[in-house]
């Protein structure tokens, strides 16, 4: 863990995933390919903006997938410019270029106490995220193939909001929301993980290349929120009985191909470019903390779009959606309390100083 | 009055041995300045790239001038030397050597002249020939034999195109024509010539044929004898089982310029008269798709261990036609004492000095058979 | 026990791909010691750690495919099915070798196999690849070819030039990046200006994707997309395998380059026929009985291989100019 | 006689001929159709300098126009070619090889000897050589000697539209790979050419001329060169023989041995640099086998040991010219013993 930081000087976390929107639905869909260059312009820009909101302190997760080497050789660029930048640091921790990277990080953040976490992946990325930062409040920036959870946004605001909740300008009040998750355990908590979006059964039962597109195999869909302008899974939902982020509940949704046992056939973008057709038996309602049962004998559950955890028959499968679960930075809010609080006005007496260009810190591989 | 002291003057000039022929070599003087010479008695020795041969008198007289020297390349009618009666004054043959200018083979000379070949379409096959002379009545179809083509000619149509109009083909997988053979065997041979004969409208000819073309003649007057007025035979496939099958195998196997030469000098009793430009030639023929298997092919079928299959010529004689024979006594391919199978009242000809391919060593005795042959026949043809 | 077989493969087939993964370490392995010992004449580039990726893609290929490899081959030519007999002999410069001693371990090839030889030149085995695809093409049997390259070859124009031509002509060609985090010793992070290789294909125009190349199984199904798709006349792609390298650049490399641990780390951590023994086993489909016979018969493969290498006569003079020409 | 033709369309005929015969060849190259994917002709080109013509038309797809991405399409000709295929790829100008030279003589030239004789790669790759063209140093060269040095691959390099085309048929049919050097500004010199497909076999020489009193061995433009020569010393009695090397690997050395033999004499002929080139080479083979034969030293006639200039004046001076070729041959005569 980094030495010498105290909240004085307020530290957010970035745990930029660098194989995000890399998986299978290039191949089998169309899902489009977010480039390191960009996935790097994009910190940079969180980090010029939380820099105008005077966060100096910016931990991030080191990578293998290339985030890192460019981001440093930018830095560098962006200090012979004089450009206002927060001092980075990596944490200091060896990638293994598997999910573990962002487990791992994120529990060091927390540790580090970090005030937020910009994540930049899609829904596996956040819930990976989430999972393991114990309540630390995230941000949200969309750069995976399924972005139920985060929300599209311009990173730069993004940052900026987090920046107002870091350096204390806006509480925790004003600046963060509640969300919901669904809780999956097997075999009462001996293997246990969670979902931020969707929960999905299938009949494949192993994780092979993780990505889920064939729609033949899916029993059932457990959301916590559906939203219709989704992509992926969770749109099954959204489309049949659409459902907020912040309404109460989830949704359990029952699939079948058997024309007997259907109720009917909906069409669903369930992949980038990938509209299917999949047979609905029936969908209920999922109050919060109550566990449902998962039916099927032997398959895979399949977190947030990703198969994770397999099964076989014996195991008992429980899914539970739990309300107020983990915070997230609500952007949306915490800019329009800033701008009508004025928080972005520079009294003209006083010209704001240019901040002196801080070294980013590179640890010597 | 004596020719001697007429004060005519002879001029020997390069001839012209063939279209190609544009220059040649001088060789050897083969009679002293001074000499008294006979018509037809052979004065020098010229190479051309295709081979050497001799130069003959076309007068009587004497050699007073010996104008080319040994080893000179000149172009086709320089003045080589000068014949002229006793009675010329040495001043007037200078002023004549002196006077003399090689005429120049214009433009318009070469198109005027009859093209060297045509192409004739035969039963689905490209075939190419030539056509030489203007004079009427039978005409003279020259047939080349294994693996030759109507260049085999070279030295003779000029010449006896001056007796008959003359024509030469290159047979089926010959020479330019389409490599595809109309048949295996003679028969199918003689069978495509008289088909040839139809499409040029020949009615009636002298066959002229070398080596297995002479076997194809045979058979074509055996099995169509109004279409023949005359047979000559030279260094004949057909009258005798022997042949070297060394020769035709060799022949076909040959791929390099080297391994050609060895062969090609078989067919000579002077090895020294196969020239590159020769070699050459017949390398490019035999490069030609499909030309190596097809003659491995007709040679299998003619000529397979050294013996010949088929022998038309020996049935010649039921053919009652005029035939001529001609061989070189040194002929390493077919042996010259097949000369005497030839049918009943055949005129035969085994000439020194020369080979398989007579009519290239001894052209100029060859071509004198061959016009004796056909002028001595009276043609019922005709009137 | 079928019907508990949550893999697309068979137990066969399984099986099948476990004695591969082990046939490849176990020589590898072997290797080590071997040229450790100075048996071994040359360089040798080891494949060990890496079995998964050449074992996972190789399994949906046939001897009509056509692959071309890199330096570090010997994975790709023992999973495309060259007999490791001919390979341990090639290696050790015998009559008899996959190529009688002439290529050594860095030109191993089986033309018949569809192994169109390891390369000892970094990245061009690219356009060969886009050559095979192209020939495949005109076969129009619906044949592909894989060219493999490590992350360092990505550098390299012709790996490049070979994406654009790839995807102009819509070959049935498909690129393996073996990205093992090294370019010889120099890390990816210095030399790959942008370090996604996906990203290079992305620049063509060609769809790519990032497997975790330590995982047999992800590489097995991400691969089954791809080359359907090249069959199927979808045209080319790129696979990008993570995956970590046992051994130095080349035997006698000291790995001084490393981190502290990394080796320990991921031979513990990131062995991918551990993770392959282990999903087997926790399914049940096989029993780590089974895994142990084919483990003894590998060993015994490799043992023997040894022992013929070593037994079999060297070249003589007469082979030393030969086989330069098919006709000269 | 047969027809003349030119040996830029004893080219075309050449692959034409080939590519109806056996369907596994194929033609790539920048350009050799010519306005593929453009809104206008397709066949507009056919070459850059038209060699290509009209087989678009014939043979469509089997004709393709690459990248200019020599690496890849050289490369990608020589993998389809180790995989059943007989590609006749295009290397625009030899000069190119510069960005190609690994996938033709670490990959093409090796994959033989590298695979104990299991391999075949039977690839053509058709390059423009030679100066005289105005084209300046990076478009001139005649790179003959690097290729020739390479142990696998073969090179041709003919003076004629006969030997242009028998050699290039030939070329596509043999089973090694093949670097075919065609003289730029041979491209419009007329010849006769049969019109039936033939192969000439690789390995022999051509005797151009016979003669008594000096050897001149060389290839390519030079075998015209030499003819000048030879034309303007028989005017002086001497009699030169010229031969015409045809394909610099294999070498038919027998042809030139017993040429030296006859006429004690050699003067050796070539477009390339001097140093390392084919002339430094066979003079080295004759006097190695033959030197008893010499009756004078050798004389070598090459270009200066520079690039190929672009200035008229220069690139002419640059070109070994008959007048040259003449001399050399004189000398040998004034110096050498009778």
């Amino acid at each position: 863990m980094p030495a010498g930081h105290s909240n004085a000087t307020p530290c957010i976390g970035i745990i930029a995933n660098p194989v995000s929107a890399r998986d299978i639905r290039r191949i089998v869909a169309h899902a489009g390919n977010l480039q390191i260059a960009d996935r790097v312009n994009i910190v940079l820009g969180v980090l010029t903006a939380v820099a105008a909101m005077r966060v100096r302190r910016v931990l991030m997760m080191p990578d293998n997938g290339g985030i890192r080497a460019m981001l440093m050789r930018s830095l560098k660029r962006e200090d012979n410019l004089h450009h206002a930048c927060p001092e980075v640091e990596f944490l200091d921790m060896e990638p293994t270029s598997t999910v573990d990277d962002t487990f791992l990080a994120a529990r060091m953040m927390h540790a580090a106490g970090v005030k937020a976490i910009i994540v930049l992946g899609g829904d596996g990325t956040h819930r990976a995220v989430v999972r393991e930062c114990a309540g630390t409040p995230i941000a949200g920036l969309s750069t995976g193939t399924n972005n139920a959870f985060p929300e599209m946004r311009a990173p730069t605001v993004t940052a900026m909001a987090v920046g107002l909740y870091a350096t204390g300008r806006l509480d925790a009040q004003q600046a963060l929301a509640p969300n919901k998750l669904l809780e999956v355990s097997i075999n009462e908590g001996q293997r246990q993980d969670i979902a931020l979006v969707d929960a999905v059964i299938s009949t494949d039962r192993y994780v092979g290349a993780r990505a889920l597109w064939k729609t033949e195999s899916l029993a059932a869909i457990y959301l916590a929120f559906a939203d219709p302008q989704a992509i992926g899974l969770s749109a099954i939902g959204g489309l049949l009985h659409p459902l907020g982020r912040r309404e109460a509940g989830g949704l359990a949704v029952h699939l079948s191909d058997d024309p007997s046992t259907r109720k009917l056939v909906l069409r669903a973008p369930i992949a980038p470019g990938m509209v299917r057709e999949v047979g609905v038996a029936h969908w209920e309602p999922m109050p919060a903390g109550l566990p449902f049962r998962v039916a099927l004998q032997a398959g895979v559950v399949a977190l947030d779009g990703e198969r994770e955890m397999a099964f076989s028959a014996g195991d008992r499968v429980r899914i539970t959606l739990r309300e107020n679960a983990f915070r997230t930075v609500d952007v949306a809010r915490c800019m329009q309390t800033a701008a009508r609080e004025g928080l972005f006005r520079l009294s003209s007496s006083t010209p704001q100083r240019r901040p002196a260009p801080w070294q980013a810190r590179i640890p010597s591989p | 009055m004596d020719e001697s002291t007429r004060a005519v003057i002879t001029p020997i000039v390069m001839p012209k041995w063939g279209l190609s022929m544009k220059e040649g070599t001088v060789m050897a003087w083969l009679v002293e300045e001074g000499a008294d010479i006979s018509v037809g008695a052979p004065i020098l020795e010229v190479e051309t790239d295709k081979i050497a041969n001799a130069v003959e008198a076309p007068d009587p007289g004497i050699l007073r001038r010996k104008v080319a020297q040994d080893g000179e390349t000149l172009p086709v009618k320089a003045l080589l030397g000068v014949m002229a009666g006793a009675g010329v004054s040495d001043a007037d043959i200078d002023a004549y050597v002196a006077a003399y200018v090689t005429p120049v083979e214009s433009e318009g000379e070469e198109a005027e002249a009859a093209p060297a070949y045509q192409f004739a379409e035969v039963d689905g096959l490209r075939i190419r020939y030539a056509r030489r002379g203007t004079a009427t009545g039978v005409p003279v179809l020259f047939l080349h034999g294994f693996g030759g083509d109507l260049d085999n000619w070279l030295f003779n149509l000029d010449a006896v195109s001056e007796q008959a109009q003359v024509i030469a083909l290159d047979l089926p997988g010959h020479g330019q024509s389409t490599v595809r053979l109309p048949g295996a065997g003679i028969g199918a041979l003689a069978g495509f010539v008289a088909r040839f004969m139809e499409v040029l409208g020949i009615e009636r000819a002298h066959l002229v044929g070398h080596s297995m073309g002479a076997a194809i003649a045979a058979q074509l007057a055996l099995d169509d004898p109004q279409r023949v007025a005359s047979v000559a035979l030279i260094a004949a496939a057909g009258l005798g089982p022997e042949i070297d099958a060394g020769y035709t195998e060799d022949f076909v196997a040959a791929s390099s310029r080297r391994e050609l030469k060895r062969v090609l000098e078989q067919l000579f009793a002077n090895p020294e008269l196969v020239s590159r430009q020769m070699v050459d030639d017949v390398l490019k023929y035999k490069r030609l798709d499909g030309v190596t298997e097809l003659l491995r092919a007709l040679g299998r079928t003619l000529f397979s261990g050294g013996q010949q299959a088929e022998q038309p010529g020996l049935r010649l004689g039921q053919a009652g036609k005029p035939v001529l024979v001609i061989w070189g006594r040194e002929d390493r391919i077919i042996p010259a004492h097949h000369a005497g199978a030839a049918p009943p009242g055949a005129t035969v000809e085994v000439l020194d000095g020369a080979g398989h391919l007579v009519q290239m060593e001894r052209a100029n005795d060859v071509n004198r058979l061959l016009k004796q042959h056909v002028a001595q026949i009276a043609d019922p043809g005709i009137g | 026990m079928a019907g508990k077989n949550p893999f697309p493969l068979s137990r066969d087939a399984l099986l099948q791909c476990y004695r591969t993964m082990r046939t490849i370490r176990e020589f590898e392995e072997r290797l080590h010691i071997d040229f450790g010992r100075g048996d071994i004449p040359g360089f040798v580039h080891l494949y060990a750690g890496e079995e998964a990726a050449a074992t996972g893609i190789m399994a949906h290929l046939g001897d009509g495919d056509r692959i071309a490899s890199t330096h570090r081959g010997h994975g790709h030519c023992i999973s495309k099915g060259v007999d490791v007999v001919q390979m341990m002999k090639e290696i050790y410069g015998r009559k008899g070798g996959a190529c009688n001693g002439k290529g050594g371990s860095m030109h191993i090839a089986d033309l018949g196999k569809g192994m169109m030889g390891a390369n000892g030149i970094v990245g061009a085995g690219a356009p060969l690849a886009c050559g095979a695809a192209l020939a495949a093409k005109f076969r129009g049997k619906g044949e592909v070819a894989v060219s493999f390259v490590g992350d360092g070859a990505s550098n390299q124009g012709t790996f490049l030039e070979s994406l654009n031509l790839a995807a102009m002509w819509n070959l049935p060609a498909i690129f393996v990046v073996e990205n093992n985090g090294y370019a010889e010793t120099t890390s990816r992070d210095y030399a790959v200006a942008v370090d996604s290789y996906v990203d290079r294909a992305a620049g063509f125009g060609l769809p790519g994707m990032t497997v975790d190349g330590t995982d047999f199984f992800a590489v097995h199904e991400a691969a089954a997309e791809i080359i359907k798709r090249a069959r199927e006349g979808g045209g080319p792609a790129l696979l990008e395998c993570k995956m970590v390298r046992f051994y130095g650049h080349f035997e006698g490399d000291a790995q001084t380059y490393r981190g502290p641990g990394e080796l320990e780390a991921i031979r513990a951590d990131q062995d991918c026929i551990k993770k392959f023994a282990a999903a087997v086993t926790r399914a049940e489909v096989l029993s780590a009985a089974e895994l142990k016979a084919v483990d003894d018969e590998v060993l015994a493969v490799i043992e023997d291989a040894v022992r013929q290498a070593k037994a079999a006569p060297l070249p003589a003079a007469a082979d030393l100019t030969t086989d330069v020409y098919v006709t000269y | 006689m047969a027809r003349k033709i030119s040996m830029k369309q004893a080219i075309n005929e050449a692959l034409d001929q080939e590519m109806t015969r056996d369907p596994t060849v194929i033609c790539m190259g920048e350009d050799i159709v010519g306005g593929a994917g453009g809104d206008g002709e397709m066949d507009s080109w056919g070459g850059v300098l038209g060699v290509t013509k009209g087989l678009y038309a014939k043979h469509g797809d089997r004709l393709m126009d690459t990248p200019l991405s020599e690496s890849a399409y050289i490369g990608a000709a020589v993998g389809a070619a180790a995989c059943g295929m007989r590609p006749v790829a295009e290397l625009m100008f030899i000069d190119f090889m510069g960005v190609c030279f690994d996938q033709i003589y670490n990959q093409a030239a090796k994959f033989r000897y590298m695979f104990g004789g299991k391999a075949e790669t039977p690839v053509v790759i058709r390059t423009m050589v030679g100066a005289g063209f105005r084209a300046a140093a990076q478009h001139s060269q005649m790179l003959t000697p690097l290729f020739t040095h390479i142990p696998g691959l073969k090179v041709v390099c003919p003076s004629t539209p006969y030997d242009t085309k028998g050699l290039l048929i030939q070329s596509i049919r043999d089973n090694d790979p093949v670097i075919f050097c065609e003289h730029k500004n041979l491209y419009g010199f007329e010849g006769e050419v049969p019109e039936a497909s033939y192969a000439i076999p690789f390995g022999e020489a051509n005797v151009v001329r016979e003669g008594r009193h000096c050897s001149i061995v060389t290839y390519g433009l030079m075998v015209h060169r030499a003819l000048e020569a030879a034309a303007a010393l028989a005017k002086e009695d001497v009699e030169v023989e010229i031969i015409d090397l045809r394909t610099l690997s294999p070498l038919d050395l027998d042809t030139v041995l017993d040429s030296v033999t006859k006429t004690g004499r050699l003067v050796c002929v070539d477009e390339a640099s001097p140093r390392c080139s084919i002339a430094a080479d066979i003079s080295a083979q004759v006097v190695m086998r033959a030197f008893g034969a010499l009756k004078a030293g050798i004389e070598m006639v090459t270009p200066p040991h520079v690039p190929v200039p672009f200035s008229p004046p220069l690139e002419d001076l640059y070109i070994p010219s008959g007048a040259q070729v003449a001399d050399a041959v004189r000398k040998t005569l004034r110096e050498g013993k009778l």
